[in-house]
């Protein structure tokens, strides 16, 4: 196809780049980087520009559909199970809610990639070890090809094959440091923790696969339109159930009530993948999914008044939690479930676009965040270095060489273990790292929803909606983001104002440019993401985009009352965090000043509510015990020893030993037997004589036989 | 009482005082000449049958290969005389009780059953030698053609056993 | 002209012959050569048979036998050779590991 | 000569040819043996993609047929009688493709009495051929048992610790099921005068009860060798004692023989009890699924997790065969192939390290990426297939069978099948716990650890296939589905449903 005509009709036919070419970066990766020694800088550089590649492909898929005015293109690429009236293809879908997906993917990924490439070289637990530093962006860049198969997908099925695609990045990115705990220990925990999210994502692809089986056999097809056509003349109970297992997976996937405990657990994974694929894409994709099912779940209102709750209620539960933790990271992690669950709200309620549109800045500014807090931790990393090295002076400077092999250095040389992540180790960052200090407030006053930012317009548009449709689910997310925006100020508080808590804070370093300018463009798009659809007549561009993909579109003028409620909100809790955190700043040691006037509520949120000792206790040990049981005792003891070889083989033997020897026969046959035995060993010694052994006689007795055959021939 | 009955009876005496002393001879290497002559006389008995070929092949197989390879490993082995044994005190006198049984049985049944019109055809008189062969040749290659292959597949399987058998181990083996 | 009958005789004669060799003798050189000549005796036979039933079976069948028996005396002579080798000695009368 | 150059004929009969190369050779000449029994591997695998070549793929009958009357005594119609179709061809394919990779992972696992163990393996390659291409009762009883004798001796004699126990545990359970069938054999064949199971297929109607009691007889024999639950009991012992070539195909090849007995025989002689016991047999399926998962999520020992992961995966072929529909049939039988090359994959991998270590105890492996990364990713791959990851062969397996059993009609219900899903995320449980507590984690307590040496050329050339058919059957199944649908079709639309 020329050039010319591929600019004004569109560049579909490069729908499977989205997926070749990370694929591509990935390959070369793999198979040249050992072979011709690539350096860091080239695996990082490649890997970037594979994912740069299918941000291209993906600007010039959204320009295509823009040119034909939204008109949802596909392109074939290969079938893959065609089995009956089973049919299922690659075909890519190309349409206005794809591709912005595609373009926060690729757009947020590659500057991702771009990051990692600094923090994976800062980061004090990659000891140069060979194949590591490959093998993560070789991870990252097989997440980008997953996600884009997710989000570009024509059938739930290809969307499901990005959809656990994803989660084996998950999954290997969290246990990138398999080998150690998150404070570098050697231990179980990151490994358990990438395991945890791999089974419990796995929780909601059963109910996926459930959702989808339901489909194929009431409304004969996976592929959307086919669906949705379908839909419309459905029974309500079938769209019910199919939409409530499709919101299990969306739980899972999204960390929703009740399958998001995978999620802090994943913070584990180097922080790029927390900021990547644990806030900004990964777990965006259950959004995406009720999105892409826009037109099934709203012929069922009550299907969407639980998809809502299930929102709110998150977004208010990990809200909460967040309040009480202490590690950077976590704060984060929560504020991501919670905010996952204002945009699960969101498009439970039918406000897609409003979900959409907090989807795209949240993954803006929770990167932005996220990244910071990996350039936070990295600073107090190498604060903690250069201490250790002042520490140990020139003797230990040798020593350091080889130990450096051993996993230990989280241990500074009292054999106390430094946690770089710890909030309460931090304060008066602002000093150390000015540059990450100010990203770092653009981020939060994004996320606390702080006019102009881009938090402020995509958490309003939501709560708007709520206000008009859903009281209680209105007042749940206003107290959420009251609450956001408290754990955001307790967090700026405690990490950069005040003293320094900790020596290492106290000669924390900035990070290098390759880390602080994709964070730059990031809090530029924080800032001005909110121009993507303002809530004025004219600028409902997102909504206007996306109108052309989702049947339905609201575009709500801005309403002062919410907007107010939720401005004076969130400066009132700011001020709330001030007033605890920023005025008197922690002191090193001291527990958190909540704790008293809270009480067991705090303890509570520290200890995430129990709800993974809840789930241990109810699922897991259960589980473990029942599976004990019956591989040892049922299979095994039973099954295996007692019946085949005691009862089976045993009445063998018994039968055969006492029932036949015993009884029966101990006069009768038994005697006979011994008699004909013995009778036997005698005739066979009289005739063992005959055979002794000389060729000769041998062959007389066969002369013999001649003979007497003979003789018998002829006198018979 | 012609000139063929004459040969035959004195061929046969030959036949069986070679036998006889193949059987007897102290030493192995007499045994094989006795055995020598005796082929040869058999050979003959069979130019008398009117079967040429076969009786090359007796001479040509039997006389020469075989019995050389007798002779090698008589030459091999040393052409010695055993000590008497006291083994098997009773085989001696046993074995010729049954031979001579087996003698009188054989006659008495050749006799019993004699048809003496049934005579050999003399060699050359209603045959000629080649044409035979050829009738031969057509027989054994055409309804005997397995068998055929088969005796060539029995000759290759003894041949790489006596080589197996015969095969000397290399030091260090055994 | 012969009677067939004579060479039915002459051949028992030698067979009974060859068997009285295997029996009485202890050197198993001279036993293989009693088989020989049992053969031998056999192939006489059938020779006759074959010219009193004016057939080439008799003949082809003495063929046969002169290949097996080539093929015997080879394997036979090889073992006789591998027992000299092991036992430095032919006397078969120590040949008696089968004794039972 | 015309006999022998049948495609079919050839195929099954190939491996012999090896063997008898192999008698005349020196047991000494280990390498030289090794190379034979591989290349006569190889080249009866140039014979089986030669059969493919003639394969018609759109043609739902039996193909490449060579039937002679074998025994016909007593107005007994015994045949010499192969051929193929869809339900087989990819089980030879497999068979042939498995035995080359079995035996090139023996390369240096086994050194003693070489020959006899390739002569055992080049055997059982000729018994297995022939349980796929008979299509005669008789002749298919005579390779069923055949393959007996060589996997017992396998197990036997090159087995672990308790080889003997395992190895007549073996032979034992699979002879009790098996004459169970010998008699229903029988009773067919007098009745239809013939052992030819087309002929008999179109003489049909064997009267409902009878077909009863036919239908659970041939089930004893194949669902012990299947094995399914509660009759599994065999499979540890066997895969746990058995050598790593033997465990593979063991896996791969032997319990599809079970698998395969159902599809051949049971369903299409007794299609009326074949629908009467669907929902049973979809009741045991669904069990198996369950408890094989749970039983193998407690093995410490890695082979037996396998093992009983085996039995999980059997499951679901089960549950997809009795499906009885086009979806659940044709997923069963990719499933059969998708077993034998992602379990085979894992048990070649597992023998690998056992080279190294000596052990199978999980728990003092760990950390095993670190200092096997080429090793990791593969068993990481192989995992993935095993568990069911899409994108790989075990999904469109799996998926394409709880799709068909979620709407059969023959098992009336859903609920098999969305139980069975369960068995997918413990499918993730045990799998992702093997290979955590294998690969990831902090290096393990196994003494030699850091000596450990990654896998050489030769072992990566040994799953290397394996790894590209797990691709290629995840992301296009097309080629295989279309060699199997018409004869899927067709046996289906037979069923009274």
């Amino acid at each position: 196809m020329h050039l010319s005509e591929a600019v004004n009709s569109g560049f579909f036919f490069l729908a499977p780049w989205l997926v070749f070419a990370p694929l591509t970066g990935l390959l070369i990766n793999l198979i040249f980087s050992k072979w011709f020694k690539f350096s860091e800088k080239m695996v990082g550089t490649v890997a970037s520009l594979a994912s740069g590649a299918a941000f291209v492909v993906s600007v010039l898929l959204a320009y295509s559909v823009s040119i034909n005015h939204g008109e949802m293109m596909r392109w074939h690429l290969a079938e893959w199970i065609h089995i009956g009236t089973l049919e299922l293809d690659w075909t890519f879908r190309m349409d206005s809610l794809s591709t912005t997906m595609m373009l926060v993917v690729s757009g947020v990924g590659t500057l991702i990639h771009i990051y990692a490439i600094g923090y994976m070289h800062e980061d004090v637990r990659f000891k140069k070890e060979e194949g590591r530093f490959t093998r993560f962006f070789i991870f990252l860049n097989l997440f980008i090809a997953a996600m884009m198969i997710l989000v570009s997908g024509d059938s739930y099925m290809m969307l499901f094959v990005g959809w656990e695609g994803v989660g084996l990045c998950s999954f290997l990115l969290i246990g990138f440091w398999y080998e150690m705990d998150t404070l570098a220990r050697p231990s179980w925990a990151n490994s358990n923790a990438a395991k945890k999210a791999f089974i419990t994502n796995r929780v909601g692809d059963f109910g996926f696969l459930i959702a989808g089986f339901l489909m194929f056999w009431y409304l004969g097809s996976f592929q959307f339109d086919e669906v949705f056509e379908a839909a419309k003349t459905a029974p309500d109970g079938i769209i019910v159930a199919i939409t409530l297992f499709m919101l299990v997976g969306v739980a899972g996937k999204s960390a929703q009530i009740p399958l998001y405990i995978w999620l802090p657990d994943a913070m584990a994974g180097p922080t790029p993948v927390s900021a990547l694929i644990h806030a900004a894409t990964m777990v965006t994709a259950g959004v995406y999914l009720v999105t892409r099912s826009a037109e099934i779940y709203t012929l069922v209102p009550q299907a969407q008044y639980i998809v809502a709750m299930t929102g709110a209620g998150t977004a208010l539960f990990a809200a909460t939690i967040a309040v009480g933790q202490y590690d950077i990271k976590k704060v984060l992690a929560y504020s991501t479930i919670s905010q996952l669950g204002f945009m699960v709200a969101a498009v439970g309620m039918g406000a897609y676009v409003a979900g959409m549109f907090h989807l795209i800045t949240h993954a803006f500014f929770k990167a932005l965040l996220f990244l910071s807090a990996g350039s936070v931790i990295l600073g107090m990393e190498r604060g903690h270095h250069h201490l250790a090295h002042h520490a140990a002076h020139d003797d230990h400077g040798k020593g350091k060489k080889k130990e450096g092999k051993k996993e230990d250095h989280g241990h500074d040389e009292h054999g106390e273990v430094f946690d770089p992540g710890d909030m309460r180790n931090m304060g008066g960052l602002r000093k150390t790292m000015p540059v990450t200090f100010w990203l770092y407030m653009i981020g939060t006053l994004a996320l606390a929803g702080i006019f102009p930012f881009a938090g402020f317009w995509s958490k309003d548009e939501i709560l708007l909606d709520a206000s008009l449709h859903f009281t209680s689910i209105y007042w749940q997310l206003t107290l959420a983001a009251f609450m956001t925006a408290f754990y955001m100020g307790r967090q700026v508080w405690m990490v950069f104002f005040g003293k320094p808590r900790h020596e290492a804070a106290a000669h924390a370093e900035e990070s290098p440019k390759v880390m602080t300018v994709p964070l730059m463009v990031l809090a530029a798009l924080s800032v001005l993401g909110g121009a993507l659809n303002l809530p004025f007549e004219g600028f409902h561009n997102l909504g206007h985009w996306l109108g052309y993909t989702l049947a339905e579109v609201e575009s709500l003028p801005l309403d002062l009352k919410v907007a107010g409620i939720s401005t004076v909100l969130a400066l009132a809790a700011i001020f709330t965090s001030w007033w605890i955190y920023g005025r008197n700043p922690l002191k090193a040691g001291q527990i958190d000043p909540l704790k008293k006037p809270l009480g067991f509520i705090f303890t509570g949120m520290e200890n995430k509510w129990f709800v993974d000792e809840g789930y241990f206790a109810i699922i897991i040990n259960p589980f473990k015990k029942a599976s004990q049981f019956l591989a040892d005792v049922i299979d095994w003891r039973f099954w295996h020893d007692f019946v085949h070889d005691t009862v089976i083989l045993g009445t063998y033997n018994w039968l055969s030993e006492i029932a036949l020897n015993n009884y029966a026969d101990q006069k009768g046959i038994d005697r006979f037997a011994n008699w004909l035995g013995e009778a036997t060993q005698s005739v066979s010694a009289t005739l063992r004589k005959v055979q002794n052994g000389f060729v000769r006689s041998y062959a007389l007795s066969v002369m013999l036989g001649v003979v007497l055959i003979l003789g018998y021939l002829i006198f018979k | 009482m012609n000139s063929e009955l004459i040969v035959f009876l004195v061929l046969s005496l030959v036949a069986v005082a070679a036998g006889l002393g193949m059987v007897f001879s102290r030493n192995a290497v007499y045994s094989a000449l006795f055995l020598v002559l005796n082929f040869i006389t058999v050979a003959v008995f069979y130019l008398l049958l009117g079967a040429p070929f076969i009786a090359m092949s007796q001479i040509t197989v039997y006389a020469g290969a075989i019995m050389v390879l007798f002779l090698f490993v008589i030459m091999l082995l040393g052409a010695e005389n055993l000590p008497p044994t006291k083994s098997l005190p009773w085989q001696k006198p046993l074995a010729y009780i049954l031979a001579g049984i087996l003698v009188v049985e054989s006659l008495y049944l050749v006799f019993l059953q004699a048809q003496p019109d049934m005579v050999v055809t003399a060699p050359g008189a209603s045959v000629n030698s080649m044409e035979s062969l050829r009738e031969m040749a057509m027989t054994m290659f055409n309804q005997f053609l397995l068998p055929f292959e088969v005796t060539s597949v029995l000759l290759l399987v003894a041949m790489v056993g006596a080589i197996v058998l015969t095969k000397r181990e290399k030091a260090g083996q055994k | 002209m012969v009677p067939v009958d004579y060479y039915i005789i002459l051949s028992a004669i030698l067979f009974t012959i060859g068997a009285m060799g295997v029996l009485i003798r202890r050197n198993p050189l001279i036993i293989f050569m009693s088989i020989e000549l049992m053969l031998n005796a056999g192939n006489l036979a059938f020779v006759a048979f074959s010219n009193m039933h004016k057939s080439f079976s008799g003949q082809i069948f003495v063929f046969f036998v002169i290949a097996v028996a080539a093929a015997e005396v080879a394997v036979g002579l090889a073992l006789i050779v591998e027992i000299f080798k092991t036992k430095k000695n032919i006397n078969i009368d120590e040949m008696n590991s089968l004794k039972g | 000569m015309e006999f022998l150059l049948q495609p079919l004929t050839l195929l099954t009969f190939f491996p012999l040819l090896g063997v008898i190369v192999l008698l005349f050779m020196n047991s000494e000449a280990k390498t030289a043996i090794r190379w034979v029994a591989m290349v006569t591997s190889l080249l009866t695998f140039g014979v089986s993609l030669w059969v493919l070549l003639q394969f018609n793929a759109s043609n739902p009958d039996l193909q490449l047929v060579a039937k002679y009357s074998w025994i016909n005594v007593a107005g007994w119609n015994i045949y010499y009688y192969l051929a193929v179709d869809g339900l087989s061809i990819l089980l030879v394919l497999l068979t042939a493709f498995l035995t080359p990779i079995s035996l090139l992972s023996t390369w240096t696992a086994v050194e003693d009495r070489v020959k006899d163990f390739m002569i055992f393996f080049l055997l059982l390659e000729v018994g297995m051929m022939g349980v796929f291409l008979a299509q005669d009762l008789f002749m298919f009883y005579v390779f069923w048992e055949f393959t007996l004798v060589p996997m017992y001796f396998l197990i036997g004699l090159w087995g672990g610790p308790r080889r003997i126990y395992a190895a007549v545990k073996f032979f034992l359970y699979t002879m009790a099921g098996s004459i169970l069938m010998l008699v229903a054999i029988l009773w067919l064949g007098i009745y239809g005068n013939t052992f030819s199971v087309p002929d008999l297929i179109a003489k049909g109607a064997i009267p409902a009860n009878i077909q009863w009691w036919l239908f659970l007889a041939f089930t004893a024999a194949f669902a012990i060798k299947v094995p399914m639950w509660p009759l599994h009991s065999w499979l540890p012992d066997a895969h746990v004692e058995a050598p790593t070539a033997g465990s593979v195909i063991l896996a791969g090849v032997l319990l599809k023989m079970g698998t395969y007995g159902f599809l051949r025989f049971n369903i299409p002689l007794f299609p009326e009890a074949t629908v009467k016991a669907a929902p049973w047999i979809a009741l045991f399926a669904t069990i198996g699924i369950i408890y094989g998962a749970a039983v193998s999520y407690a093995q410490q020992d890695v082979k037996k997790l396998v093992a009983y992961s085996s039995v999980s995966h059997l499951g679901f072929v089960m549950l997809g065969m009795f499906a009885l529909n086009v979806q659940g049939v044709s997923g069963a039988i990719l499933q059969m192939i998708n077993h034998g090359i992602s379990t085979g994959a894992l048990f070649l991998l597992i023998g690998m390290v056992y080279e190294q270590t000596h052990t199978r105890d999980i728990k003092v492996y760990g950390g095993l990426w670190k200092v096997m990364p080429v090793f990791g990713t593969i068993m990481l791959i192989s995992s993935l297939s095993s568990m069911g990851l899409p994108g790989l062969n075990g999904f469109v397996g799996e998926f394409t069978i709880l799709l068909g059993a979620f709407g059969s009609k023959a098992i009336g219900n859903p609920w098999y099948a969305g139980i069975s899903a369960i068995g997918v995320i413990m499918a993730a449980v045990y799998i992702l716990y093997m290979f955590q507590k294998m690969f990831l984690g902090p290096a393990g307590e196994i003494t030699h650890h850091h000596e450990l040496k990654d896998l050489n050329w030769r072992e990566i050339l040994t799953v290397a296939p394996l790894l590209i058919l797990m691709f290629w059957i995840g992301l296009y199944p097309a080629p295989f589905f279309n060699l199997i649908a018409p004869a899927v079709e067709k046996l289906v639309s037979a069923l009274p449903l």
